[in-house]
């Protein structure tokens, strides 16, 4: 397979893009959010048909008219937005479209077979073939569909940022299998925000900015990681975390005590000073989100208790804790956190209606003059402030997301996994930001997946295993690999 | 409700019942040409699809009227809008079937204040100034009759406790309300009462399901009346299939089914409830709008007010009544 | 909401055509991103562009629906007192249709609209109400039909709200029961208005215009500014658009979920209160089917079924477009059937028609 | 599917209550995790913990339901002869039902199948087609009826899934129309059926069931099978899921729509088949309300409205639900309008009920 070559210049998502994937190797794709990388692969998967541009596969020029094509020529897809059925086992979603069956009948047992042999293969063997998708963590859901993508017995197999809900662990497991399916001559095109991925797993990089390609080729493993920035943005960005201030000692604002809830976390307790950034550290699955959206009351607490500034919060109500001063951006900014229909102003005024209310009556011009204020001071891309909400890249909808907290004037911020499928611009962009709230002495709990970040950026950490806190100590005194450690032994004990 | 006659009638009590018997008259010659507007449910089910289609015939004989004839609806409110349109349209006449007289008489007063007289058939309005004329079927005459039936059919069978039921049309519809009332009270007579009765909607399916749910309710049944033969027609295939026919089944309007049932011995007799009102009423709408009278009567005038007659059919004069029987 | 983004296809089982850059309603496969949000155009070029254009489709089926009326029935069609007609007729389901608009931007559905307005009208003309009506005043029978409105949909509300019962099932329930209950408070009788002022008041007109067709007005424009220019409004159209995420935003869902009905349950009264004045009467048939006529004017004007996205603008347009297609039949003087089937392709024809120009205007 | 996940609820505006552990339909803020999925038993056992441990809040009502049929009509409702009257009752609306779980399960609506029903009972019994069957035999008839519901759904199915009209809408015209045609058709007469040995046919048993029960059986256990055990059943309910997912596995999702809307056509063929057989009639009112009885049903038996989850089972057991309930309320005599409230009381016990004991089961 040599020379697929497309172009796509519609109107902006792809501007002219050329690329080149060879047998067995592991092709990055990188590029900001929006650049256009998610559109290209679903013009090679079929799902688009290019305006122009041609693709060319194993020597000849194929049309791709539907996925299905794709799919007979070799092409397995791994979508950004995960793209399983809800309703549908753990089984039927990996067999999906290309069922094994006997004159129409499913054959269940043999494909549930399959599939536990996939799971297995992809080192998750505790996800049964008959549980219902609907049911599964993000994390889950992105295995079945690398197995997926496995069943179809591809030659080429495209992942659109497979990591964004993996943890290190299970991220060190996909890229077992990546180099067991390239030596067997399979192609892989690789999309990752995070650059030390790249490094690891991939040969080649081409870069996408604006829809265009703006260089193809580069060498993965030596590349240096400002020049890829500088490629992907235009810019050199000091690829670091903020310093850290001193955090004022004092009465706490934020107080967890022995916070559980049944059958999902325990004994959680902590304290958040004013401009404080805890952080929260745990394998996915370890009930970091329960806690956090318990605090939130979007859960109802069983045992424990949240104040803030000295006021006990009212358990399981959100508007309570909203009135009491607390925000959360939730993990899932599509489903939990966006009206995907609606403007971005209306999404953005959505938890401050109250403000713009006069008499009942909405204030539209003051609502669209803070949405669009905010959407400046987050530098969010395409500005309009009347854009649908679903138009937006992954990083542009958490932006919109943190400006509803910032509009609404929050003290207390619970960001779960915030820069998930963020581009390293934005990425830091997003850090500069909580340091600009925690400097107004905001209060933030930090969720994150990815111990680098969470070490980073907070000044305490929690280590979450086995449904409670394992850990608690200053991030300056633990390390990626001392977190794991106590993850590890945390499981052990 | 006046008139409550329900001795079979040896002849069709109004003479509007016989074209034929107007048909040297007069009055059938051609006059001023008149525009008729013609307003009535909808045709949902065989006696109103009879009911409309004899208005359109009766019209269709006469070159001076031009029917304007609305949808069915069985919506109040837009029976109103219809009949506000004919007044827009300042028509000659209107011939009114309303859905609910009560409803619609707001409506046909005003029609006549505008001086457009208006007939009413078959369901009465509340207020005498609404209709110049009105021409009814006599709901609980029929229901009168059905009663004096079944309780011949008692004293003749000599059944000392007889079952007795039902099958009643939409249960929400006054006229529904009239006929069982006139049932009971005629039940009354010999000491009688509804043992079971269940309400269909005048549909044929209706009718089946409710007759084979009745049929379990009573594992035995002596007199069974049918509001209706449209729905008698499901009764039929339910009594059918259960094979029940151990009782004495009156049905209801005078479909040509009912008819033909009677002649095979299939049903015992049924209730005539006219529907050739509504021709009726286009002819008096025409005759109304052509300042004429009804010949027959020495009256210069069309009276204000025809009841026609529920007659009962049973074997002895269904030969008589076929012809009248609608095809439903 | 912007105006170039424009989406009529609605269907659950939708997608976008099998390849092609087509407009489908999906999340992620659309085609040419917009680019940029529209300048926005203030006043009437900004109104041209908004509302009315987002239902220019509706507005050209309409016009197109007048001209043929104009034809075929020339001045009989277009005088005012048949324009009257035709809004008059209309307004009463507009008002059920304007509240209904507001259910199903929340994401629901409300089957049981025309049981409400029966039992209104019957509750608001039982001789109870109808003799402390002529002791006090007719507005009595205002304030009962609308109580009576208000507490249906308030036990819809709170069975699906927070019994959690599918609005689908829930307001099945409703439509049995109420109609019911109407019936038994009737005693399927036409239960006759006695008092003349209120039949005078609500037949009255002002101006030459109807009462009822300045209600219905006053309920389109409030209902407007409710869905538009309020932040019920804007909570509606979140819950409907994203229940999760209005929740997370400190939304309370389920108390906003159960104003939606209330609110409907007030329309159902109000159209009780017309119908009654209309008609002179309560009975326990009035407002049948009015759940088919009313969805259907919503579904037809724009507004989601899946909830999120409404117009009550497309909404009256529905109303207009069914009501004057009855009107035109009735003026050529159509039989039922084939007014029936040329209804199936009209409604096919407009929303295909709708759908075109949208298209070409969003592109 | 693995069976201790029972979804009930599908209110559109639903939410995880504010607090408390209840199982909302949510992504993510589910109650406590499944903890992997249960090991699967194989036989009854998993058929207990199946389908019927599934509906087993429906599976108590109906039980209930028997149980006051027994107490308050005793032998006559505990008879067999009335179990089988029960049954033959709801076979016709039953085959409807069935049909319809397959349309709601893959994100569909159709509210024409009455229309369908009545439109395929006058074509199969005009004189044209009469005279056929009698010169040949009245298989000819069965075929009249069957094709004119396939067309009827094959328009549908087109207009929807390529016309891209809202199935609401397509199928609403679809209403109107096909009961316009059939009216025409039949010039509003009702047609009796002169084969005789067609009424023996379908209103015979076979060893002391009807056949129109044994038509019903069928016809579920093959939409059992089809939703259940092939890739036709995995892909309706693939798109009723997730279109957009099932678009991007490669699932024709247009295709497959249409499919659905064919296959409920020709079950309201079939349905047409046994109205015909019943009533030994056919005529244009064959089938009224049918679209709001068969909703019920499959909403009842848990399909979820919006698509992507369904079950036959639960449809056959709203069906049975449904039909027992007139039946004991027949038996004692009950007039319609208590009738209707107490229907409406019922429904929303028995859906309370169910969430209750799948709620319990879960956890
Ligand atoms: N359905 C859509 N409608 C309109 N514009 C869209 C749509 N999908 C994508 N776009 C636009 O196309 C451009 C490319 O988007 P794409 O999703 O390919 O970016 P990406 O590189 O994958 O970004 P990310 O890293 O955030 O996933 C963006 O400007 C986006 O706003
Ligand atoms: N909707 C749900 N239904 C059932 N189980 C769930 C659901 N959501 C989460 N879980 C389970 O709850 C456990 C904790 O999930 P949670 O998302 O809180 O973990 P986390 O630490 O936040 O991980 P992540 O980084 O993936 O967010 C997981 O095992 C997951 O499978
Ligand atoms: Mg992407
Ligand atoms: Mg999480």
């Amino acid at each position: 397979m040599t020379g697929v070559v497309k172009r796509f210049p519609g109107v902006v998502a792809l501007g002219g893009v050329d690329l080149d994937v060879q047998r067995g190797e592991v092709h990055c794709l990188l590029g900001q959010n929006g650049a256009g990388k998610s559109t290209l692969i679903k013009v090679l998967a079929g799902v688009h048909e290019p305006n122009e541009g041609t693709i060319e596969w194993e020597g000849e020029q194929v049309t791709l008219s539907h996925p299905q094509a794709a799919m007979d020529l070799g092409v397995a897809t791994m979508y950004q937005e995960l793209d399983l059925v809800e309703g549908l086992s753990v089984a039927e979603n990996i067999f999906l479209g290309h069922e094994q069956t006997r004159f129409g009948f499913s054959q269940r047992s043999a494909a549930r077979r399959e599939a536990a042999a996939l799971l297995a293969r992809l080192g998750h063997s505790e996800i049964s073939p008959a549980a219902e998708v609907g049911t599964l963590s993000a994390a889950s859901c992105q295995i079945v569909s690398m197995a997926r993508a496995l069943s179809l017995d591809a030659k080429l197999i495209i992942m659109d940022e497979p990591s964004a809900v993996l943890d290190a662990g299970e991220v060190s497991q996909l890229f077992r299998v990546i180099r067991e399916i390239t030596d067997q001559g399979v192609a892989v095109i690789y999309i990752s925000h995070r650059l030390e991925e790249i490094r690891e797993i991939g040969d080649r990089v081409t870069v996408l900015k604006d829809g265009r390609t703006v260089t193809t080729g580069l060498d993965a493993k030596t590349t240096p990681t400002q020049e890829l920035i500088r490629h992907m943005t235009g810019r050199s960005i000091e690829y670091v975390f903020p310093p850290k201030p001193e955090v004022p000692a004092g009465e706490p604002l934020l107080r967890v005590e022995g916070l559980g809830r049944t059958g999902e976390f325990s004994g959680v307790s902590f304290d958040v000073h004013p401009g404080e950034v805890v952080g929260l550290a745990g394998l996915v699955g370890s009930g970091r989100s329960e806690v956090v959206e318990t605090i939130f009351g979007a859960r109802k607490a069983t045992t424990g208790t949240v104040t803030v500034d000295g006021r006990l919060v009212r358990p399981g109500s959100v508007p309570a804790a909203v009135s009491a001063g607390i925000g959360l951006c939730p993990e899932e900014r599509k489903s939990q956190a966006l009206v995907l229909g609606a403007s971005l102003a209306s999404n953005i005024s959505l938890a401050s209606l109250a403000r713009f209310s006069r008499a009942g009556l909405l204030d539209r011009d003051g609502e669209n003059t803070s949405a669009e204020e905010l959407l400046e001071s987050l530098d969010v891309r395409p500005r309009g402030i009347h854009r649908e909400s679903r138009t937006l890249s992954g990083g542009n909808q958490q932006k919109v997301v943190l400006a509803r907290w910032l509009l609404r004037g929050c003290r207390v911020l619970l960001l779960d996994e915030p820069t998930r499928g963020v581009d390293v611009g934005a990425r830091s962009e997003i850090y500069a930001l909580i340091r600009r709230l925690t400097d107004d002495g905001v209060a933030v709990v930090v969720v994150s997946s990815e111990i680098p970040e969470v070490l980073g950026l907070s000044n305490r950490v929690l280590v979450l295993a086995d449904r409670t806190v394992r850990h608690e100590g200053l991030a300056d005194e633990l390390d990626e690999h001392a977190v794991l450690d106590i993850i590890l032994k945390g499981d052990a004990a | 409700a006046g008139c409550t006659s329900n001795e079979p009638a040896t002849t069709p009590a109004a003479s509007t019942q016989q074209p034929a018997g107007n048909a040297g008259s007069s009055n059938d010659a051609p006059g001023k040409k008149v525009v008729i507007g013609f307003s009535g449910p909808a045709a949902d089910h065989g006696w109103l699809a009879a009911i409309n289609n004899s208005a359109l015939e009766e019209a269709k004989k006469h070159s001076d009227v031009e029917l304007k004839a609305a949808e069915g609806t069985n919506d109040a409110s837009l029976q109103i809008s219809q009949i506000e349109t004919f007044i827009n349209d300042k028509v000659d006449a209107i011939v009114l079937l309303p859905t609910d007289g009560a409803a619609l008489t707001e409506v046909a007063t005003k029609a006549m204040q505008a001086g457009i007289p208006v007939i009413n058939v078959d369901r009465e309005f509340s207020s005498p100034f609404a209709a110049r004329s009105t021409i009814l079927g006599d709901n609980y005459g029929m229901g009168v009759s059905a009663g004096t039936y079944a309780c011949q059919v008692v004293k003749e069978k000599n059944l000392t406790n007889p079952v007795i039921a039902e099958i009643a049309g939409i249960d929400a519809l006054p006229l529904t309300q009239d006929r069982s009332k006139g049932f009971a009270d005629a039940l009354k007579a010999c000491n009688q009462t509804v043992d079971n009765r269940v309400a269909a909607e005048f549909t044929v399916e209706s009718g089946e399901k409710q007759a084979s749910n009745l049929l379990q309710a009573a594992p035995k049944i002596d007199v069974l009346w049918n509001h209706d033969d449209d729905q008698g027609v499901g009764v039929m295939a339910a009594l059918d299939q259960a094979n029940r026919h151990e009782m004495a089944f009156i049905g209801g309007a005078g479909s040509a089914n009912a008819m033909r049932w009677i002649q095979e011995g299939k049903m015992a007799a049924t209730v005539i409830y006219p529907p050739t009102q509504a021709a009726d009423g286009i002819k008096l709408a025409r005759l109304i709008a052509q300042n004429k009278g009804l010949s027959d009567l020495v009256q210069v005038e069309v009276p204000k007010r025809i009841v026609l007659n529920a007659p009962v059919v049973t074997k002895d004069n269904v030969e008589q009544y076929l012809p009248l029987g609608f095809e439903s | 909401m912007s105006a170039d983004v424009t989406k009529v296809d609605q269907t659950p089982g939708d997608q976008a055509p099998d390849g092609g850059t087509g407009g489908g309603h999906d999340t992620s496969t659309q085609g040419p991103p917009v680019g940029g949000a529209p300048a926005r155009a203030g006043g009437i070029a900004g109104f041209l562009g908004g509302p009315l254009g987002r239902n220019a489709g509706l507005v050209v089926a309409l016009v197109l629906l007048i001209i043929v009326g104009i034809i075929t029935a020339g001045d009989r069609f277009a005088s005012p007192e048949n324009a009257l007609t035709i809004l008059r007729l209309g307004s009463v389901i507009g008002v059920v249709s304007v509240g209904m608009t507001f259910v199903i931007c929340g994401g629901g559905i409300d089957l049981s609209v025309g049981a409400i307005v029966a039992l209104s009208s019957v509750w608001a003309t039982t001789v109870a109400t109808q003799t402390l009506a002529a002791d006090f005043h007719w507005i009595v029978m205002v304030f009962a039909a609308l109580a009576v409105g208000g507490v249906c949909g308030l036990v819809n509300g709170v069975l699906i709200a927070y019994g959690r019962i599918a609005p689908f099932i829930a307001t099945l329930a409703m439509l049995a029961a109420a109609r019911g209950l109407a019936e038994i408070i009737a005693k399927r009788r036409t239960q006759i208005i006695r008092d003349r002022d209120f039949i005078t008041f609500f037949g009255g007109s002002v101006l030459g215009i109807p009462v009822l067709v300045i209600l219905f007005a006053i309920v389109a424009v409030v209902g407007w500014i409710l869905l538009n220019r309020t932040t019920f409004g804007r909570r509606t159209l979140a819950i409907g658009g994203n229940p999760e995420a209005a929740r997370l935003a400190g939304i309370r869902v389920q108390r906003q979920t159960m104003y939606l009905y209330i609110l409907l349950g007030i329309a159902c009264g109000i159209a009780a209160v017309m119908i009654m004045a209309r008609t002179t009467t309560g009975t326990s048939t009035h407002g049948t089917l009015y759940e088919l006529d009313a969805i259907a004017a919503v579904v037809i004007g724009g507004t989601l079924l899946s909830g999120g996205r409404g117009t009550v603008v497309g909404t009256v347009l529905g109303v207009l477009i069914f009501t004057t297609l009855t009107n035109v039949f009735t003026l050529n003087n159509l039989d039922t059937s084939t007014q029936a089937v040329a209804k199936g392709a009209i409604i096919v024809a407009a929303v295909l028609l709708q759908q075109r120009v949208s298209r070409t205007r969003s592109t």
